[in-house]
């Protein structure tokens, strides 16, 4: 393997800005979650190449670590889902402003 | 003064702050149980007065020296310690407090929601004003001033009339940020004496010698007259104190006039002219000048009322004007007078409060448009009511008047123009004191009621207060004279 | 080889991830999704991690993903296509945001020294996952196995019949 | 009887006030009345039995401290001195016959506890003032009486005129207790002392120009309870309370506390001739002023009201011309006869069936007891001054103090008290005409007068008769008693040759028959009364009233309504909500960024995202990198 470090990382980059820009253009919130699992998935793909770079057994946990509390999140945000849609019959996120000022 | 501290004394100082607060403590706990809270809260307040009469018997004659010191290393990593001091201003501070507080849990017998907080509220406050008039360290004196600030915020906000919320905000608000700035000029100061001296301490006696410039003077001095002016409360920072002592309930009410009010002027003469004296030579003529035209310009808005309670509100800061206006003469016998006169004026004003109360329990209203001719039907009350106004208007031989001539001889001797200006100010108070009796008492009677008299609580809150007010016009000696020697030494520096 | 396989996993990658999230319709978007996590698998196995490249399919493309596509249906989402606001008035500065943040992530990343430098050949065995896993990190394993059970309790309430009144 | 018991002559009416204000309605009525009367009466029989002890430089009693601060120090003290002693024994005796009439007077009213006790009040405040060793005592005594006045004018309540009117008599004598409280700050910052012996021995040695600021705050203080001229609005209206309470204390003692005043510091106020020549001339204009009001009056105690302000006018220029014995001499005869008129007043009104207005009245003389007639005829002569009565003898002291004053400008004082003279009779007979001579006009049905109503007027009336003994001039064989027991108090003494005297005796006489005449031509036979504009111009006091209230009471309400709603609600209040609402409005403009949108604040995020790693960037490059 001769990859430098950096391109790892910039893939992983982009992968986040993909994820960062589907959270903000989409306005389903499903899409919106399909977004932070991208986002999610950048940050283990930075783990796994540091760990590779350092040649350290760490990043590797952590990026098991973080597919188990992903699997929870999502296991909440779904239900949310459905409880949202269950209440307004829509998954508009833009519909959902309780909290404004 | 030092010498003091290492005597093994009995504390009754602490005594005197922890009796009200174990007495808050238990009424919390008691919540429930209506009688016993009034029980409770009265024994307590009797409690404390005994501590405080007994202090007053033991050290009535006075002394340039402080009369008992309490010192007790409480936080020593910043040099903090827990100093209580008393002199004779204290001691007549105190006494005045314990004895208001007897007629202030009175009057609140009849308070009906949340018994047990009310009554817990009143005694924190009492325990706070308690420990305001005896810290000697900084801190303990910010952190009691703090304490006696929000019982009152509750008490108005809970228990006061229809614009309870908003004028207990109000009142926070105007509090709140004269302390605050208090708190920042206390921070500077033990930083700038703690840079010079090495040691860092807040009892005010050692930061007398710290020595600062001018400038530095003049802003400290500030950020503590932002708190004590405010509280005083000096023209044009009494907003807050009618709203206040409209809105609050009665016994809310004489606490807030009979001794809130009395802590901002306590707070000048113990701790922000002692510790200042260059910025305060150059602020005294401010003072005086503000002092007058607080006196008239609060006589005329009073003359203006047609709320009792915001009237007597007014003629409090009217009063009050005028203790301040013996301040600013800086005179011996001013001082004393001045002093006398918060007594007395907590007196007077805190029994009308209370007599307005009651008419307000019986009639229903505060409005002078719907009172009238109370006279027929409730002579004792209505009799009572005529003799505080005229204590209160400072007719001689009743209280009010021994510490007015005082003031007035004494700021004669320094500035004539201010006494004889103050002097016009009489007529006004009797202007609208007399224009008070006679839309309550006089008159023909407005509506057909049939109103009781005074009940036996209602005597025992005011006939103290009756005899008191005769006592103290036609011989205020005993009350004279712890002051002679605790004056004499503030006004040389303040350094016992 | 290897070098030119991983540069191919990770344009595979990004292109279906970037298909995923311009698709109108959720079930095609989660299904590109998969493919890209499959290339990401992939990287992570050139990477020396063939646990985690494992799990990221076994779990990601697997279970939750699925568990989306569960959600998609069962809410009858496919069909609608939600119309996407005022065009390129919303998502035209929202895309140039993206863009510069890239370039500014891209940027700084390249500024390091450690960027330039070559990542080693490695390889970890499962084994060794597994014993750092379950030796020094137990304590975060036992925490998210808690977070896990608080999740499920969580997804449980949530998911239970509206009581009256909680509607509309 | 030691002389520390000296305090008991002020103490007895005191104690009786307590008593019967605290416990009278619990007592039976016939106690309390008993109790009132004869405290006043101890205190008159104790002072005829201290009198020995005013004699040569009095007697000086400390009772106790009241006041000690620094350089002040006030005890309750009192001086028994020549001055003194006969007011303080005029006041006792009269107030003990008026409490008796008193008595009479209020047996129909239930609230009699209120009234002794204040009345008894009123006793021990004037004692006081006559008693009291230092300003600051003789202050408490003055606002005593202030009180007293006040609560015994609006003494029925009910009527809220009646309580206004106290109200108003309150105000306009504090405003002249202001300049007294000035004068007494100034006099212990010029002497250090309040004791008004000392401050009379150093009265030398203080600044002239002082002086005469002193004086002239000394002359408006005792303008306010003396009624005179920029003050004097209050009496007329005073006249609502109880007729007792007019005769005692609107007529014989209270309104004459000026006067006493003067005369306590006259060796301070006699230094300055401008100080004096004031005081006469407030006196003059008050006594003219007060006459020509007095003419045109209809109720009969404001008749009455406006003959007593004129004359104390006649005392205030005793005073300023120099004879302080004048000045007593009168006050101590026009106290008598003054009483007299006003009781005997009040039995015409009882008779009348509470009617005051003296042309719905007539016909009194056959109507009631016909001593009534002749005890208020008694009291009206003195009044007006006829030959051989007290009120001829001392106003003749005056005139005659005035002629002879080493200063020219005193004959216009002279003249003008010569025409108050004519006046004064004018409407004294205009009065005695009306209410007695001729038929009865009223309607109401007379009530019964009770016997303590009658036979205290006798004792009165024979001494405003027979008063002119007490200083009987040595032209006409007296002795001039009351000039030797001043002895160095009495001031000036008036000197003048023997034809002067009788010369001015001659015109005195000729003044009162011309005013008796006058009033028997206009009045002997009933016409009904005229209206025109000067009738209502003198009825209505020169519309002082209107004149203060355009003045001083609508400027002051002005002031108070500005300082309440304008400074207090629209500036203070008004700016710290002002800054409130402009804080809310821009938080308002804030608030439309909280959308309550998660896209909203992701995309805020991340734009903050981008400027953290803009920033990053920049420093790398303006760090050159490594």
């Amino acid at each position: 393997m001769m990859i430098p470090f950096g391109h790892a990382l910039s893939f992983a980059a982009a992968l986040f800005v993909l994820g960062l820009t589907c959270v903000l253009l989409r306005r389903q919130v499903i899409m919106i979650l399909i977004g932070v699992e991208i986002m999610l998935n950048a940050a283990s793909l930075v783990f796994v190449s540091a760990s590779a770079y350092w040649q350290q057994v760490d990043g590797q946990v952590f990026v098991i670590l973080l597919m188990a509390i992903t699997a929870a999140e999502v296991a909440v945000a779904l239900a949310m889902v459905v409880y949202l849609w269950r209440r307004k019959r829509t998954l508009v996120a833009d519909e959902f402003n309780g909290m404004s000022g | 003064m030092n010498a003091f501290a290492n005597l093994p004394q009995f504390p009754w100082m602490s005594l005197l702050i922890m009796i009200p607060l174990c007495g808050a403590l238990l009424c919390l706990l008691h919540g429930k149980r209506t009688n016993d809270c009034r029980g409770l809260a009265l024994a307590t307040a009797l409690a404390t007065f005994g501590v405080a009469l007994y202090l007053f018997v033991c050290h009535g004659q006075g002394s340039e020296r402080w009369l008992l010191y309490e010192d007790v290393n409480w936080i020593p990593a910043y040099g903090i310690r827990y100093v209580l001091a008393m002199d004779g201003i204290a001691l007549l501070m105190v006494l005045l407090t314990a004895f208001m507080q007897i007629s202030a849990v009175l009057l609140a017998w009849r308070v009906e929601r949340h018994v047990g907080s009310f009554f817990a509220l009143l005694l924190l406050l009492e325990s706070g004003l308690m420990g305001i008039f005896l810290a000697y360290d900084l801190v303990l004196f910010y952190l009691f001033w703090e304490v006696a600030l929000i019982p009152m915020f509750f008490l108005i906000s809970v228990w006061g009339g229809e614009q309870r919320r908003r004028t207990a905000l109000k009142f926070f608000l105007y509090t709140l940020i004269g302390s605050l700035c208090m708190l920042v000029a206390i921070i500077a100061l033990y930083q700038i004496n703690g840079a010079q001296t090495g040691a860092y301490t807040l009892v005010i006696g050692d930061l007398l010698k710290t020595q600062l410039t001018a400038a530095q003077e003049g802003w400290l001095f500030a950020g503590f007259l932002a708190a004590f002016v405010v509280k005083s409360p000096l023209v044009p920072f009494h907003t807050w104190l009618t709203d206040a002592l409209t809105e609050a309930p009665a016994a809310g009410s004489l606490d807030l006039t009979g001794l809130l009010l009395k802590t901002g002027i306590y707070g000048l003469i113990r701790v922000a002219f002692p510790l200042f004296p260059n910025a305060t030579a150059d602020f005294l003529p401010i003072l005086g000048i503000l002092a007058l035209v607080g006196l008239f310009h609060a006589a005329w808005s009073a003359y203006h009322q047609d709320d009792i309670k915001r009237l007597l509100a007014y003629s409090s800061i009217s009063h009050l004007g005028l203790v301040l206006l013996g301040l600013a003469a800086w005179q011996l016998t001013a001082w004393e007078g001045s002093i006398l006169l918060m007594v007395t004026h907590g007196i007077t004003t805190g029994a009308l409060f209370v007599l307005v109360a009651l008419i307000r329990e019986r009639t229903g209203t505060r409005s002078m448009q719907e009172l009238g001719g109370l006279w027929g039907q409730a002579p004792c009350l209505s009799a009572l009511f005529l003799l505080f106004s005229l204590a209160s208007l400072g007719l001689p031989g009743l209280a009010n008047f021994a510490g007015e001539i005082l003031v007035l001889l004494g700021t004669f001797q320094e500035h004539p123009v201010w006494a004889v200006v103050a002097l016009l100010g009489v007529v006004f108070a009797a202007a609208y004191m007399l224009r008070l009796v006679q839309g309550v008492i006089w008159g023909p009677a407005k509506a057909e009621r049939t109103l009781p008299d005074l009940t036996m609580r209602e005597w025992l809150m005011l006939l103290p207060m009756a005899i008191l007010v005769v006592w103290l016009g036609l011989y205020p000696a005993p009350f004279l004279a712890p002051l002679h020697g605790a004056v004499a030494t503030l006004l040389a520096g303040g350094l016992p | 080889m290897t070098t030119v396989l991983f540069y191919i996993l990770g344009f595979i990658m990004l292109t279906a991830t970037l298909l995923c999230i311009t698709r109108r319709n959720p079930v095609h978007a989660v299904i590109y999704l998969v493919a890209g996590f499959f290339a990401l698998a992939l990287m992570f196995y050139l990477l020396g991690a063939p646990l985690a490249a494992a799990w990221q399919i076994i779990v990601y493309a697997g279970a939750i993903m699925v568990l989306f596509l569960f959600i998609i249906m069962m809410l009858g989402l496919a069909p609608q296509e939600t119309p996407e606001g005022p065009g390129w008035r919303r998502w035209g500065p929202l895309v140039l945001l993206s863009a510069s943040l890239m370039v500014c992530t891209v940027l700084l990343i390249m500024q390091d020294p450690a960027a330039g430098k070559e990542i080693g050949d490695f390889y970890l065995a499962p084994q060794a996952v597994g014993e750092s896993l379950f030796g020094r990190y137990v304590l975060a394993v036992e925490m998210v196995s808690f977070q896990l059970l608080f999740a499920t309790i969580g997804a449980y309430l949530l998911g239970r019949p509206l009581s009256k009144g909680e509607g509309q | 009887m030691s002389e520390s018991l000296l305090f008991l002559i002020p103490l007895l009416p005191l104690c009786c006030a307590v008593i019967n204000m605290l416990f009278g309605m619990r007592l039976p009525r016939l106690f309390a009345e008993i109790m009132a009367v004869t405290g006043v009466a101890g205190a008159f029989l104790l002072t005829i039995l201290f009198w020995g002890y005013a004699e040569g430089e009095g007697t000086r009693v400390v009772i106790f401290t009241w006041l000690n601060s620094g350089a002040v120090d006030v005890s309750f003290a009192m001086n028994f001195d020549r001055l003194a002693a006969p007011m303080t024994l005029m006041v006792t005796g009269v107030a003990t016959l008026i409490h008796l009439y008193a008595v009479g007077y209020m047996h129909e009213e239930n609230d009699y506890a209120r009234f002794f006790g204040l009345l008894n009040l009123f006793v021990f405040a004037m004692l006081a003032i006559i008693l009291a060793d230092n300003l600051l005592v003789l202050f408490l005594g003055w606002e005593g009486v202030g009180l007293c006045s006040y609560g015994l004018i609006g003494f029925w309540y009910r009527k809220l005129e009646n309580a206004k009117a106290g109200t108003k008599a309150f105000l306009v004598t504090r405003v002249g207790d202001v300049f007294l409280a000035i004068a007494l700050l100034w006099l212990f910052a010029a002497t250090g002392t309040l004791n008004i012996s000392e401050i009379n021995a150093q009265a030398a040695s203080i600044s002239p120009g002082v002086v005469i600021v002193l004086s002239l705050l000394l002359l408006l203080g005792a303008c306010g309870k003396s009624a005179q001229l920029p003050l004097m609005t209050w009496l007329a209206d005073a006249m609502a309370g109880p007729t007792p309470v007019s005769a005692l204390i609107h007529a014989a003692t209270m309104v004459t506390a000026g006067v006493y005043l003067l005369c306590r510091l006259f060796p301070l106020v006699s230094i300055s001739t401008v100080g004096m020549t004031a005081i006469t001339a407030i006196g003059a204009l008050t006594a003219l002023y007060a006459a020509t009001c007095a003419m045109a009056q209809r109720e009969i105690k404001r008749v009455l009201a406006y003959s007593t302000m004129s004359q104390v006018g006649y005392m205030f220029m005793a005073v300023g011309a120099g004879t302080v014995t004048g000045a007593m001499f009168h006050l101590l005869t026009h106290a008598f006869f003054k009483a007299v008129l006003f009781m005997a007043a009040g039995c015409v009104i009882h008779l009348a069936g509470d009617e005051n207005d003296i042309y719905k009245m007539g016909g009194m003389a056959r109507r009631g007891p016909v001593e009534l007639f002749w005890v208020f005829l008694a009291g009206a002569v003195c009044l007006a001054g006829l030959p051989l009565t007290g009120g001829f003898f001392s106003k003749d002291g005056i005139l005659l103090a005035l002629f002879t004053h080493p200063d020219p400008t005193y004959r216009v004082f002279w003249l003008i008290g010569v025409l108050t003279a004519l006046l004064t009779a004018f409407y004294t007979f205009r009065l005695v005409y009306l209410v007695f001579a001729g038929e009865w006009r009223g309607t109401g049905h007379p009530h019964a007068i009770p016997l303590q109503m009658r036979w205290p007027l006798w004792p009165l009336a024979l001494l405003g008769l027979i008063g002119g003994m007490l200083n009987l001039p040595a032209l006409v064989g007296g002795d001039e008693m009351l000039h030797h027991w001043y002895g160095d108090l009495a001031g000036r003494a008036v000197t003048a040759s023997h034809s002067t005297e009788w010369m001015l005796i001659g015109f005195a006489v000729a003044i009162v028959a011309l005013g008796w005449f006058a009033a028997h031509w206009r009045y002997r036979n009933y016409r009904p009364p005229v209206e025109n504009r000067v009738s209502r111009f003198l009825l209505n006091g020169w519309q002082s009233d209107a004149l203060v209230d355009c003045l001083l009471v609508r400027p002051f309400t002005a002031m108070a309504r500005f300082c309440s709603s304008g400074c207090d609600r629209s500036l203070f209040d008004g700016t710290l909500e002002g800054l409130a609402k402009m804080a809310t409005r821009y938080s308002a403009l804030l608030v439309q960024l909280a959308t309550g949108r998660a896209t909203t604040y992701l995309s805020a995020f991340a734009w903050g995202f981008l400027v953290l790693l803009g920033w990053f960037l920049l420093k790398l490059v303006n760090g050159g990198g490594h």
